[in-house]
């Protein structure tokens, strides 16, 4: 791949990262409802994950695999490290969901709603 | 040997408290001699200028006793013994006695250590051992905790921590906690450091000496406290502050010039005190009170002279605070003997105890004397030394204000005998005796202790002269009598002969009155009779002439006393609370909200990144 | 209905498949585990009352994180360290190499799948 | 030395596991073990600690991989002191809920004590580890494990609590992805030792703006002001010995995380002041709210946020005596919070409410549990002699020490407060009416030993703090000296290399 189509490749990575953090952002921040506060939680991990691998990425990369054929790719390839932070954030990201998932059931059974305003029986 | 009396001190607190748990009488013999044994030590075993250094997490300590504490330590263990042998029976058949006793022997151990530190450090811990402990005996008869005992606690914790401050702040410029070293240091600081230690150190001893503005916790916890208690709480704990305001104050400002306003501001702070005491112990009916507010208008004269802070002045202050622990300690349990007995203190329900009380009334005439500075009594000495003192110094207008105080405060000794001693005997008190022997011979020894004293203030005079020069007051030179007109070489009051002997020709003829109109047929009618003006009086109308005792005067002092500090402080107060209540209103509750403040700390931070991390 | 009892196998087996060849190729015994648990997914959606005993499936987890964490113990007393290798490395790209990885690549997997599945079993039939 | 470092994240791992399988044979088993285990950590870590102490720092590698390639545990004296009191709290919180819930069934207290195993050793991770992006890891495992154990009761608003708590957290869990994304882009590493070497290479805005990230991220469980939003509720729905271990445990983890970044990390010359002011507002708006709170566990959960923005506010003094009183301050706090909270619990027993007006009265009916709530409020609010006189005052001289009256002024002003409300409760004790529907809830023997423990120690310290001085000026050396921490991590790699 040429530099130029590399960089706007990567500028568009980038930009659809952050975007996509934006928007589970705003997810979390204005939606009432639990299910999509948690649906945007994971919206901005996806974000960030593709984020982390893009930083791993370099023009014309392989998979950071020692292969039949490829055993002196290690030049050509691309950054394991962030791929396996972003498996592991990934591990981390579905447990948190899952055990946001949890609660919401919870906190449905206990309020019967999911509007966030209406949870809230601890304050000030 | 220092060591041995704080150890069993605190030995003494724990066991009394276990002790108490098995049998009461050996709790009471574990408690008296735990405060007796280290009195007599501390008189037969320390010396003066007897140090122990003492190294803790990394901070020189240090203890040991000087002439100037030697003089508190007097008040203290005295005092202190006397309440002791006092509390027994007053406090009889009262609850949490264990806690009560050795609460009582922390508190005589952190004044005691407050009077060893020689070091600001395990100074200011003993000075909060003492807050607390005393707080704790503030509350401990359980009425009106949240608010007297709360207040008590707040002001004595602000002055603590402004202490606290000047502390920490002496000790980063010096690099030492030693007392002398800030003395020795303190010229050399910058002028608003000048300025500002010594303010916080006013506004710490301040509180406790319910100095004017600072006084409003002292009524309150003076008269919630076990009367027992309070004798040493007025008459001694309240003398920390003024210990304390002397050795650092007057160290401090030693050398800024007589005459400096900053020693004009603490006279004058004393003189709004002791005039405001006054007039506020004048109207109040209930006698606690009464004595709360009079201890504050004392403490105000021992004020004025720390803030004139001549060598008379001085020397009248201290006289006047050991003068003032005799008989505040004896007049607060006679209160307590009173309240045991009657089980009120108010002036119009209880009279005409004279018979039923002789002893108890005996001490507190002589007390109510010294207090009003009647000769030959303890408080005329002092009082004239400060008058002498002020006049001397050119201070016109602060012998007015103390003069006006001293005489307003006859109203209330006066209204103190009447109102408890003197009077119709009601049939609601026939069945009342005397107090037993271990209450009524502390008061006597102790107003014994006034008359001698006042009679011979040469006894007292001399241990504060040594102390005085300790301070560095060289121009005493250790002829006091020099300074005044009072004195002859010996110590005693010269000019006075004469009137001793007037003053005895009065005592004579007012015992030989009272023994024959106790002969006399008299007609007695209750207080709630009074049928001369001819009104019908209503059942529930409590017509007992302690009631509206000094109207008139009540009603020339109103505009003054209707601007009671104690509104404003409630005011602002009140304020804080609103304040509070508002702020935890940021934690809306709603999740939202706070992933909000999430996103848009993090917003504000990436803005201002240049701002906050300084690039 | 019949269609997920026949998908089944196939599924657990990929997963199997993904999380015993993780040192080889890309995968490993999460994506493995997770695989597996989605084949137990699909039957719980499938069947009303398809049960999985929760005893089994704790043992499983309990048992593949204790050998996992004893495997580390054993590399640590064997060369000093956490997690370090005690094992044969073998040659690359054989199924049988890599040390220690395999082995607790599987462990991971077996954890993982019971994991979720109890998870998603949990969720689904959780009563207060 | 009984063992190593990796010890104390390994065995609380292994025995989270073990729980269910052994508890399978003897439900017993699920109660001792982590005892067991926990008092083998304490002994373990305390060892290690006095090792440290005269020998230097351990530098641990996992899996045979050298740093700064490999993931390194790193025990210092400031480690091994957090470690050290991390585990003694986890074992203090064990005892006392030894018997919890013994009436009801043994799925809750498997679960429990799961979940507390899971939380020690996330949070003893989180201060060992050397590596930011396995710090990430435990910072997650822990928050999994609080998210749980705050919901641990049905019924309760415990789901809300825990539900805000994981909002929060997930968000400051992007947030510290992000970071770690950045740095890694800038400096191609992720070992703390490496990046503190290299950090100056960075381009200043990305480090900035790495930090502010890590801020966010880490600043959720060192209950920094905007951030502390969880922590009331999380504290008053968590089950009362959880509380204790989040005052503990959890949020002494989040601190160590945050200081280490500061002070190693990052060469940010603003950000000392930052945690100044940032300590400064988290304390003077936590202790205000705490007035007038009419819950008791929510009071003292005001009251811990504000004692870790004091932690805080002597940490950004950035001198070595405000590393020291920080750390003075920390080990108090992790004494005498935990002692109130135990405490406090019992005090409210038997309610879902937790009203501060339950507590009327109780002194009379349980003596012992009432004295130690009285003795921990004493010590919090610095009243000498108990122990946090010490840290309060250590705190203070080492403000003026650099001239700051002004905070000095505020932190007092704030201590005036915090009287305020902890003897408002104290006076409820003891002088006020019991009422008729609250009924006393005795202590069991264990839950008792565990308190007077922690009251001893606080007594302890109180008359002899130089018991602890020596480890807090050790620990807080090896905090200021970057360079020692940056060459004892990188010489290892080099060591094995060779």
């Amino acid at each position: 791949m040429k530099n130029e189509l590399f960089e706007i490749l990567q500028f568009g990575i980038y930009s659809a990262s952050i975007l996509l953090i934006l928007i589970g952002l705003y997810a979390v921040l204005t939606k009432r409802s639990l299910i999509k506060i948690v649906i945007g939680l994971s919206i901005i991990d996806a974000g960030i994950h593709l984020l982390l691998v893009a930083i791993g990425y370099i023009n014309m990369g392989t998979a950071p695999i020692f292969s039949p054929g490829y055993e002196d790719a290690a030049a050509t390839m691309v950054d394991p490290v962030p791929q396996a932070l972003v498996l592991t954030a990934i591990v981390i990201g579905f447990a948190v969901t899952a055990v946001a998932l949890s609660l919401v059931i919870r906190l449905y059974r206990h309020h019967h709603t999911l509007e966030i305003d209406e949870i809230k029986n601890l304050k000030w | 040997m220092i060591y041995i009396i704080f150890l069993i001190f605190i030995g003494g607190a724990v066991t009394t408290y276990l002790v108490g748990k098995i049998s009461s009488i050996l709790r009471d013999i574990v408690f008296l001699s735990t405060i007796i044994v280290p009195a007599v030590l501390f008189f037969t075993e320390i010396n003066i200028g007897q140090i122990v250094n003492i190294s803790v997490a990394g901070l020189q300590l240090q203890w040991g006793i000087t002439y100037f504490g030697y003089i508190f330590a007097l008040i203290v263990t005295g005092l202190g013994v006397m309440a002791a042998i006092y509390a027994i029976p007053a406090m009889k058949g009262k609850k949490n006695l264990n806690f009560f006793y050795s609460n009582f022997i922390i508190t005589i151990m952190a004044m005691m250590g407050i009077l060893f530190s020689r070091d600001l450090i395990s100074f200011f811990i003993f000075w909060e051992i003492m807050t607390w402990s005393s707080y704790l005996m503030v509350v401990y008869q359980g009425n009106d905790v949240q608010k007297i005992g709360i207040k008590y606690f707040v002001f004595s914790a602000v002055g603590a921590y402004a202490m606290l401050m000047a502390i920490v702040i002496t000790y980063s410029l010096t690099g030492s906690m030693m007392i002398d070293s800030l003395v020795a240091a303190f010229p050399g600081f910058d002028f608003t450091l000048q300025l500002l230690i010594p303010i916080l150190f006013l506004i710490g001893f301040g509180v406790k000496s319910a100095m004017m503005p600072l006084h409003v916790w002292a009524p309150g916890a003076y008269s919630h406290a076990p009367m027992a208690y309070t004798s040493v709480f007025s008459g001694a704990l309240s003398k920390m502050g003024i210990y304390g305001m002397i050795i650092v104050m007057v160290s401090l400002v030693a050398y800024i010039p007589e005459g400096h306003w900053f020693r004009e501001i603490i006279a004058w702070l004393g003189g709004i005190t002791a005039i405001g005491g006054t007039l506020w112990a004048v109207m109040q009916d209930d006698a606690k009170k009464m004595l709360a507010y009079s201890s504050v208008a004392q403490l105000g004269y021992i004020i004025v002279g720390i803030g004139i802070g001549t060598e008379l002045a001085m020397l009248a202050s201290l006289f006047m605070a050991v003068m003032h622990g005799l008989f505040k300690g004896t007049l607060f349990m006679v209160v307590g003997a009173v309240e045991k007995q009657t089980g009120t203190t108010n002036f119009t329900e209880v009279t005409g105890l004279i018979r039923k009380m002789p002893w108890t009334f005996l001490a507190a005439l002589m007390s109510i004397i010294a207090l009003a500075g009647i000769p030959p009594l303890g408080g005329f000495v002092g009082k004239w030394m400060l008058y002498e003192s002020l006049i001397s110094s050119n201070h016109y207008m602060l012998v007015i204000a103390v003069f006006f105080s001293s005489t307003a405060a006859f109203l209330y000794c006066y209204k103190f005998l009447f109102g408890f001693f003197l009077g119709q005997e009601e049939k609601e008190w026939e069945h009342v005796k005397e107090a037993p022997a271990m209450m009524v011979i502390p008061m006597i020894i102790m107003a014994i202790g006034t008359f001698v004293l006042g009679t011979f203030p040469g006894l007292i005079l001399n241990p504060i002269d040594a102390g005085m020069q300790e301070l560095g007051f060289v121009a005493t030179q250790g002829k006091y009598w020099e300074m005044s007109m009072l004195f002859n070489e010996w110590g005693n009051v010269i000019l006075l002969q004469p009137i001793l002997y007037g003053i005895m020709a009065v005592f004579v003829f007012f015992f030989v009155f009272l023994t024959i109109k106790g002969f006399k047929k008299t007609r007695y009618v209750t207080t709630k009779d009074i049928s001369s003006s001819g009104e019908i009086p209503l059942e529930h109308e409590n017509l007992t002439y302690s009631q509206n005792f000094f109207q008139p005067f009540y009603r020339a002092v109103e505009p003054v006393m209707k601007r009671q500090i104690d509104k404003y402080y409630d005011e602002f107060g009140r304020g804080m609370e609103a304040f509070f209540d508002f702020v935890r209103r940021i934690y809306t509750g709603n999740g939202q909200t706070y992933a909000l403040y999430v996103v848009i700390f993090m917003v504000l931070l990436l803005i201002f990144k240049d701002f906050i991390f300084g690039l | 209905m019949s269609g997920a009892k026949l998908l089944f196998p196939a599924v657990i087996l990929l997963g199997v498949y993904v999380f015993i060849h993780g040192h080889l190729s890309p995968g490993g015994g999460f994506q493995g585990g997770t695989i597996v648990a989605t084949g137990f997914l699909l039957m719980l959606l499938a069947y009303q009352d398809f049960t999985v005993s929760h005893h089994v499936l704790s043992f499983v987890e309990s048992f593949a994180g204790i050998f996992f964490v004893a495997i580390g113990l054993l590399g640590f007393i064997d060369g000093g360290t956490f997690l370090q290798n005690f094992m044969p490395v073998g040659t690359l790209n054989d199924l049988f190499s890599g040390g220690v990885i395999p082995i607790i690549y599987i462990l991971v997997g077996f954890k993982v799948a019971a994991e979720l599945t109890g998870l998603i079993y949990t969720v689904l039939n959780e009563k207060d | 030395m009984v063992g190593t470092p990796v010890l104390l994240i390994a065995i609380p791992l292994l025995a989270a596991f073990l729980i269910p399988l052994l508890g399978m044979l003897w439900k017993e088993l699920v109660r001792i073990i982590p005892g067991i285990v926990l008092a083998y950590m304490m002994i373990l870590s305390a060892s290690l600690l006095y090792y440290v102490l005269e020998n230097g720092s351990i530098i641990e590698v996992l899996g045979g991989w050298r740093p700064p390639i490999g993931i390194n545990l790193v025990f210092s004296p400031l480690t091994g002191f957090l470690t050290t009191i991390m585990t003694f709290l986890g074992f203090i919180v064990w005892l006392y809920s030894y018997k919890f819930k013994r009436n009801v069934d043994f799925e809750p207290a498997k679960k429990y004590f799961i979940f507390l195993m899971m939380l020690v050793a996330g949070a003893v991770g989180i201060v060992l580890t050397g590596d930011i992006f396995n710090q990430f890891v435990f910072i997650e495992i822990v928050g999994i494990s609080a998210y749980a154990l705050t919901a641990f009761y049905t019924g309760r608003n415990s789901a809300e609590a825990s539900f805000k708590y994981l909002l929060m957290g997930s968000l400051s869990a992007s947030s510290l992805l992000i970071a770690i994304a950045i740095v890694y882009s800038q400096l191609g590493t992720l070992n703390m030792a490496e990046i503190a070497s290299t950090v100056h290479l960075m381009d200043p805005t990305f480090k900035v703006i790495a930090m502010i990230f890590f801020i966010v991220g880490i600043g959720i469980e060192a209950e920094i002001f905007p951030l502390n939003g969880w922590a009331p509720d999380a504290y008053t729905e968590a089950p009362g010995p959880i509380g204790a271990a989040f005052a503990g445990i959890l949020v002494k983890a989040g601190i160590y995380a945050m200081v280490r970044m500061v002070f190693t990390l990052f060469d940010v010359p603003g950000a000392f002041d930052f945690l100044l002011a940032i300590g400064l507002i988290t304390l003077i708006i936590a202790e205000t709210a705490a007035v007038k709170q009419d819950r008791l566990k929510r009071m003292l959960a005001y009251s811990s946020i504000g004692q870790m923005g004091l932690v805080i506010v002597a940490f950004g003094i950035g001198t070595i005596e405000g590393v020291y009183a920080a750390l003075f301050l920390m080990l108090n706090h992790a004494i005498i919070k935990p002692l109130l909270f135990l405490s406090g619990s019992y005090l409210v027993f038997n309610s879902k409410d937790k009203y501060i007006s339950e507590v009327n009265g109780l002194g009379k009916y349980l003596p012992i549990t009432s004295i130690l709530f009285a003795l921990g409020a004493f010590a919090i609010v610095g009243l000498p002699p108990f122990a946090g006189f010490w840290s309060k005052l250590s705190v203070l001289m080492a403000a003026a020490n650099e001239g700051m009256l002004l905070i000095i002024a505020l932190i007092l002003m704030v201590s005036v407060v915090e009287i305020v409300y902890y003897f408002r409760v104290v006076n409820r004790i003891y002088f006020f009416e019991k009422s008729k529907d609250v009924v006393p809830h005795r202590p069991s023997f264990n839950a008792l030993l565990s308190m007077i423990i922690l009251g001893i120690l606080i007594i302890v310290i109180g008359f002899y703090p130089d018991s602890v001085t020596g480890i807090l000026h050790k620990a807080a050396d090896d905090l200021m000296n970057t360079e020692q921490y940056i060459n004892n991590v990188l010489s290892v790699g080099k060591s094995l290399t060779n």
